[in-house]
């Protein structure tokens, strides 16, 4: 096999990987209309109301009233048929079908990834990823100078000097408005500008909402994962460090999900001084990287960008567990590069189901 | 054409099929992941077509922003290649093909939950690799699936499929060499309903035949739609099963 | 896709520095992965649909028709359509002057094979589909139309081949095709960063490259045409003469291998 | 030498008319004052489109000619500063051309501006003056007012003159248009000119009867 | 369309309220097409069709062309339809790209065009060198609605009405003989289409629409601008005398049932019939006219010549 370019020869139709081997009974055969009574697939309709269930566009979900039409439905009378093909799900009295894939749907309190894409009259629009950009209002951002800082005309007039197009920040949905778009604001040390590292993308459906979306990895890596399947990954700072400090790595206090604030201020007089500096100078919106990042850190980067792009390749959920267990099991691959294989990221992923399966803590 | 016996006595047609048999029908969807948002590989007999979903999306243009309900935009791109005969010229602002775009966009509009996607464009474009008769039925499945792996909300399916006249016989399904030499009406199918979403009648055919030719072509639809809706399940079960992994 | 100036800068210092390290942790001439579909349409007489690991994606479909050579000297004609993009663009015809070069009868491309009898001749008409390309296409393109035209079937030809004194059009066989046995040149790009070159550059690399070349690869050499090409409309600089050499190196050196590549397939 | 004229024919614009002479018949619409697209805007006059849409064929460089010469002669017409940063389309469809349209276009240019100063008095478009114009010829050195489709093909020099006229129609204010083709001598022109300008007159009173019948017609019905 | 024209939202509901009990704004019922009227100008092919408040007119010349390669033994047909602001501040001069005009021009070019209502292998005059080019010009004079059927009409009475020159062939010289030397010939007609158009409206809900069996959309039959601007869907169809569909054109739109719209091929019937009744009649009688004053002169002639 030459190494310097892997070319797969596929058959057939274009089908995706993960359909290889599905043979479906009656390829290459005209469609008789004869055996369309019976064969069609029948789905009763009192079962299609349970959860998890697989509904397709016009079907009927449940004739029965009492339930409150979430997304993906809609009703006539007492009927209530899906939109989307998805999975059904009831949150209390709340029946909705989840597509099994679309684009990013924000929510209220998610920590997104985002670019900028227009810088507009006080306020920047923003990529995140979903079906319109999201807003962040001048007065939803730190301004050099503190939080005590009011905003004045000469900010609105040097929008770009903050953030301008194609800028990368980290940021949480502060409401919602009527449309279903979002508002974001980066009032917080742990949001804003994104520097040190490398972006990469994932579908959104990939990505689990928790408590926390920023992570320490081994190795001296952060990751940003962002809800909207935007992710960045960055050398761990000293913010970084700070953050995880008081409770450790793999078990969440409550000061991590919390809005940077006192607590955060006790871990070390050294980081507070680091956040005084940064939040009152111009730190927090340049654009220069740190200089000390070595060669080594920069390929520790790149691994954790393959692996993560191998989770998304085997459709598996990311979470911060995974993504060290991937990690780990590429290690056996001393070149990065070798990541990028379709079947070195199917062992990967198969590494990371068998590992976790053998632990018996499933996500 | 006399080589070939259009319908022959034993009832087989060119190409071995009989009367009310649909061609042989391939699809899978979501094989542009990463280009697009929702997509989908169609084979319907010979037909064979690429299409892709994006958005909804912000829209690059003010003009294309209605602040009650996103934009539906459908481009058809016929390949020079895709007959037997290349053609020499491009398709691409053939009046034939803005009308098809026009019939597809305004079957969808009516099919798709617009208004709960306002200020957004939803951009679909087809490419159709190769034809072989009855490409607006098959451009029809297409989008209705690439739509739906989208998970773009829609009111229900619709199916798509072409019916010649034979004389008094109706051919379910017709390929070009079938639709060269008679008349054939293509149907766009709502759900599991008799409601036609699309009708297009583009040579004669006497009335007093038309309800039967309509009769044939809504329950070939009504199959496309069940072979289309397996697939769907057939993926959803996949997904379903690796993301509880 | 435009990036932060943080992120451009570190993914410039990164493939700057001596060791070269790109995004993805390939090596300077590591290619992605592709994957090749081919023989899929029936009506033409090759075809072929190349997708790369960031779903650029390009079909190329090859017809035959016979013409006069008297008449028609260009037996291969390309051309290009980009999704999304007017006919008239200037990259798509940029890239359609180019490729039709690179096809041109009297260059590297032995034109003789499409030869039918003294009078007539094959002519291949390429088409070519680019459905999704997220960095330059060229290379992408040339590997679909390598792999096409090597996967393209012609009619057997069963009139005589001296055919100066007769009226006719040749007769083909109605069953038998032959193989088409062209070797068609390659085309590889390479982005320029700092002091290394890069093979096949991902999106985010050619955003940050101070500039591209294109060099052409035919049987066993270099030909032409070498050009250069920016990847951006950002960050477009001058390079060393160098860099060229190594460029060139580096594609006399690993060219080899994407044809024994597709050869194994 | 009559012409058959009416005004107010079409519902969906401002103002319309239908003038007739001849074998020559023009349908001309206005609509206006509307909001222009960016490109037309003017930014303290009226905007005018003026399209001219042939009987047979799609309009080409003939038309765009007629629509440059009728464009001469409406713009002076017009009271435009009433309307800056407004637009006014002036369309007109030749029905009948009335002549050999290859080699003459004088009968359908003279038809488009009768009909378009009745068609944008109809509009209620500020006017600075009425308007009138005549085709003239001259065969074998004599002089014809008002030529049909053979005259025109026997003749050496064709002519369109079109006038300024005010005070009630009794006064000529200025030329707005003198077009002369062919073979002609100075004294010719200046014949051309004294029986074009009575032509003019008598022409501008039949419009102004016209334009006097319609409101006759309307207002008065509406008064009672 | 070039600028939406708009009415307000009341103006809307009451059309809509108004639809659902059974009215509409013009008094007509909803399966009635508008009173046509047919004018003929002074030459052959000249005719101005009116529908209410809208006004075509179409004008048939034509010339002596090449034939195409590939069917040298047929002349050349053209229908142009290109829209002026005169019709309507909606429509845009000489853009026929928006989505109805397009639809217009398809329809009436696989109503007229297709369906081969014109003879074109009578317009062949020397096989593969000479053939007659027939062209339509239609010019939308004013617009109220159904541009489409009364185009049809216009184009079809106009066919009808023309006569082309008499032409002698001698070897590969043709002779055009003018009109005023030799009674000129009228054209091949084959088949008159007439095309009726539905406009649906929904008076519920979609999800009763798609999910519901009450069936209760509503069509009507010739819609004025106003109910065209609001209507749901559209469905064209194209029949002619001898009971054959020629062309059927719903693209896409508020989807109906299937048995409605067969209802609708056979009440398109009837009017087909009564069009083509008043067309041929109208044709017939102009005819007659011109001939009056022809066979005035021809009795003259035949005076002269004792």
């Amino acid at each position: 096999m030459s190494s310097i370019i892997s070319i797969a020869k596929r058959k057939g139709a274009f089908q995706q990987s993960i359909d290889a081997g599905f043979e479906s009974g009656s390829e290459d055969e005209d469609v008789n209309m004869s055996d369309s009574i019976d064969n069609g697939p029948t789905h009763t309709q009192e079962s299609n109301s349970t959860e998890g269930h697989i509904v397709t566009p016009g079907e009927l979900v449940t004739d029965d009233p009492v339930w409150m039409r979430g997304h993906g439905t809609y009703f006539l009378d007492n009927m209530t048929y899906s939109s989307v093909a998805g999975t059904v799900s009831r949150v209390n009295r709340l029946l909705s079908v989840v597509p099994l894939r679309s684009r990013y749907t924000p929510e209220t309190g998610d920590h997104v990834v985002g670019r900028i894409a227009e810088v507009g009259n006080k306020r920047w629009r923003v990529d995140i990823g979903g079906k319109q950009h999201a807003v962040l209002m001048l007065g939803s951002v730190n301004l050099p100078g503190g939080i005590l800082r009011r905003k004045s005309e000469s900010d609105e007039l040097q929008m770009r000097s903050f953030l301008k197009e194609g800028d990368l920040l980290n940021a949480e949905v502060q409401s919602l408005f009527q449309d279903g778009s979002a508002s974001l604001h980066t009032r917080s040390l742990k949001y804003g500008k994104l520097r040190n590292g490398q972006f990469c993308q994932v579908p959104c459906s990939l990505i689990v909402r928790s408590k926390n979306h920023t992570h320490n990895l081994p190795g001296n890596v952060t990751v940003v994962l962002g809800v909207n399947g935007y992710i960045w990954l960055r050398k761990t700072s000293k913010m970084d460090m700070a953050r995880d400090a008081p409770s450790g790595i793999s078990a969440p206090g409550p000061s991590n999900g919390a809005p940077i604030g006192a607590k955060t201020l006790r871990s070390s007089d050294s980081v507070s001084i680091t956040r005084l500096e940064e939040e009152s100078s111009w730190q927090i919106y340049s654009d220069e990287n740190d200089p000390t990042i070595s060669v080594s850190l920069r390929q520790t980067i790149s691994r954790y960008a393959n692996v993560i792009k191998a989770l998304a390749f085997c459709e598996i959920d990311i979470t911060h567990e995974r993504i060290v267990s991937a990690y780990e099991a590429s290690m056996v691959y001393p070149s990065v590069g070798s990541l990028i294989d379709r079947e070195v990221m199917e062992t990967i992923g198969q590494d990371v189901l068998t590992a976790e399966k053998m632990r018996g803590t499933p996500s | 054409m006399s080589r070939f016996e259009i319908y022959s006595p034993e009832g087989l047609r060119v190409d071995g099929r009989r009367w009310n048999e649909l061609r042989r029908f391939d699809c899978s969807i979501n094989t542009h992941s990463h280009a697009a948002d929702g997509s989908s590989y169609l084979e319907q007999g010979n037909n064979k077509i690429i299409t892709l979903v994006k958005g909804p999306k912000e829209p690059s243009l003010r003009s294309q922003m209605d602040p009650t309900k996103a934009l539906l935009k459908v481009s058809v791109n016929i390949t020079k290649f895709s007959k037997t005969e290349r053609s020499k010229t491009s398709h691409k602002n053939e009046r034939r093909v803005l009308e098809i775009q026009t019939a597809l966009t305004r079957t969808f509009n009516k099919n798709v939950m617009l208004h709960i996607y306002p200020r957004t464009l939803i951009d679909i474009e087809i490419h159709v690799l190769q034809q072989d008769g009855g490409l607006v039925g098959t451009l029809i499945n297409g989008i209705t699936l690439a739509l739906i792996d989208a998970g773009i909300a829609m009111f229900d399916y619709i199916s798509g499929v072409s019916v010649g006249l034979y004389d008094t016989t109706p051919l379910l399904e017709v390929n070009s060499l079938e639709e060269n030499v008679m008349s054939s009406v293509t149907l766009g199918v709502v759900g599991k309903t008799e409601k036609l979403s699309l009708l297009l009648v583009e040579d004669k055919i006497p009335l007093d035949r038309l309800e039967s030719v309509l009769a044939i072509g809504i329950a070939g639809a009504h199959r496309v739609r069940e072979l289309m809706d397996s697939e769907l399940r057939k993926r959803a079960e996949k997904r379903v099963a690796n993301s509880t992994n | 896709m435009p990036l932060s100036i943080a992120e451009k800068s570190y993914l410039y210092d990164s493939l700057s520095s001596n060791a070269g390290t790109r995004p993805d942790g390939r090596l300077p001439h590591q290619f992605r992965p592709l994957e090749v579909y081919t023989d899929f349409l029936p009506s033409s007489n090759g075809s072929s649909r190349i997708i790369a690991s960031d779903s650029s994606e390009c079909i190329v479909s090859v017809k035959a028709n016979v013409v006069d050579h008297q008449v028609q000297q260009d037996l291969f004609q390309v051309e290009v359509d980009i999704a999304g993009q007017r006919d008239d663009s200037s990259e798509v015809e940029t890239l359609t002057s180019l490729l039709n070069r690179v096809l041109e009868s009297r260059g590297s491309i032995d034109a003789s094979k499409l030869k039918l009898t003294r009078k007539y001749s094959y002519k291949l008409f390429i088409d070519v589909l680019v459905i999704s390309s997220s960095s330059h296409p060229v290379s992408l393109i040339s590997f679909t139309i390598f792999s096409a035209l090597n996967s393209t079937y012609l009619p057997k030809i069963i009139s005589s081949f001296d055919d100066l004194e007769v009226e006719e059009l040749p007769t083909f066989h109605d069953a038998d095709m032959v193989k088409l046995d062209v070797s068609p040149p390659l085309v590889f790009i390479l982005a320029v960063v700092g002091e290394n070159v890069f093979m096949d550059a991902a999106a985010n690399e050619s955003e940050v490259a101070d500039n591209g070349l294109i060099i052409t690869w035919s049987g066993d050499k270099i030909v032409a045409p070498i050009r250069t090409v920016a990847l951006n409309n950002s960050d477009v600089k001058g390079f060393n003469p160098l860099v060229l050499q190594r460029g060139i190196q580096m594609v006399q050196q690993y060219a080899g291998d994407v044809v024994r590549a597709f050869a194994n397939l | 030498m009559s012409i058959i004229a009416s005004t107010g024919i079409l519902n969906h614009v401002d103002g319309s008319s239908e003038f007739e002479s001849h074998s020559t018949k023009v349908v001309c619409s206005v609509t206006g004052p509307i909001e222009p697209k960016a490109r037309q805007e003017l930014p303290t006059q009226l905007a005018l489109e003026i399209i001219v849409r042939p009987a047979k064929g799609v309009p080409n460089t003939r038309e765009k000619l007629i629509e440059d010469k009728l464009r001469g002669v409406l713009t002076p017409l017009i009271a435009r500063y009433l309307y800056p940063r407004r637009l006014c389309q002036i369309t007109f469809q030749v029905m009948e051309a009335g002549e050999p349209e290859l080699e003459f276009s004088q009968r359908e240019l003279s038809c488009c501006i009768n009909a378009a100063v009745l068609a944008l008095v109809d509009s209620g478009i500020g006017l600075l003056a009425m308007a009138s114009s005549v085709p003239l010829a001259i065969i074998k050195g004599q002089l014809v007012v008002d030529p049909n489709a053979q005259q025109l093909q026997e003749s050496q020099s064709v002519h369109t003159l079109a006038l300024e006229i005010t005070e009630s129609g009794k006064n000529v204010q200025n030329i707005l248009l003198l077009d002369s083709t062919g073979a002609f001598t100075q004294n010719e022109l200046f014949q051309i000119l004294s029986q074009g300008e009575e032509r003019c007159l008598t022409l501008v009173q039949e419009l102004r009867k016209v334009l006097g019948d319609r409101i006759n017609s309307e207002i008065i019905r509406t008064k009672t | 369309m070039a600028k939406d024209i708009e009415f307000s939202t009341s103006e809307n509901k009451f059309i809509l309220d108004a639809l659902r009990q059974n009215l509409r704004l013009d008094g007509r019922s909803f399966d009635q097409f508008r009173d046509v009227d047919i004018k003929f100008g002074k030459e052959y092919g000249d005719v101005t069709v009116t529908m209410g408040k809208t006004k075509i007119h179409c004008r048939i010349s034509c010339q002596i062309a090449q034939p195409y390669e590939d069917r040298p033994f047929e002349g050349l047909f053209l229908i142009s339809t290109e829209t002026s602001p005169m019709a309507g501040p909606q429509f845009e001069n000489g853009n026929s790209t928006g989505e109805d005009e397009v639809l217009c021009v398809r329809i009436i070019e696989k109503a007229v065009r297709r369906s081969g209502a014109l003879d074109v292998e009578g317009l062949c005059i020397v096989a593969g060198s000479k053939c007659w080019a027939i062209r339509a010009d239609v010019h939308f004079l004013d617009c109220d609605g159904g541009l489409l059927d009364a185009s049809c009409i216009a184009v079809m009475t106009a066919l009808l009405h023309f006569k082309k020159p008499d032409i002698t062939v001698l070897g590969d010289r043709v002779t055009v003989h003018p009109t005023d030397e030799r009674e000129p010939v009228p054209l091949g007609i084959l088949h008159i289409p007439i095309c009726v158009t539905f406009s649906f409206f929904n008076p519920q809900d979609t999800e009763e629409n798609i999910k519901g069996d009450s069936n209760a959309e509503i069509a009507i039959i010739d819609a004025n601008l106003k109910e065209e601007l609001l209507r749901d869907g559209t469905l064209t169809v194209t029949l002619n005398k001898n009971r054959e569909v020629v062309q059927v054109s719903k693209a896409g739109g508020l989807p109906m049932d299937a048995l409605s719209l067969m209802e609708n091929c056979y009440k398109a019937y009837t009017i087909t019939e009564k069009l083509t009744d008043q067309i041929l009649a109208c044709v017939k009688e102009d005819d007659s006219k011109r001939n009056q004053y022809a066979g005035l002169l021809s009795s003259e002639n035949a005076r002269d010549a004792t």
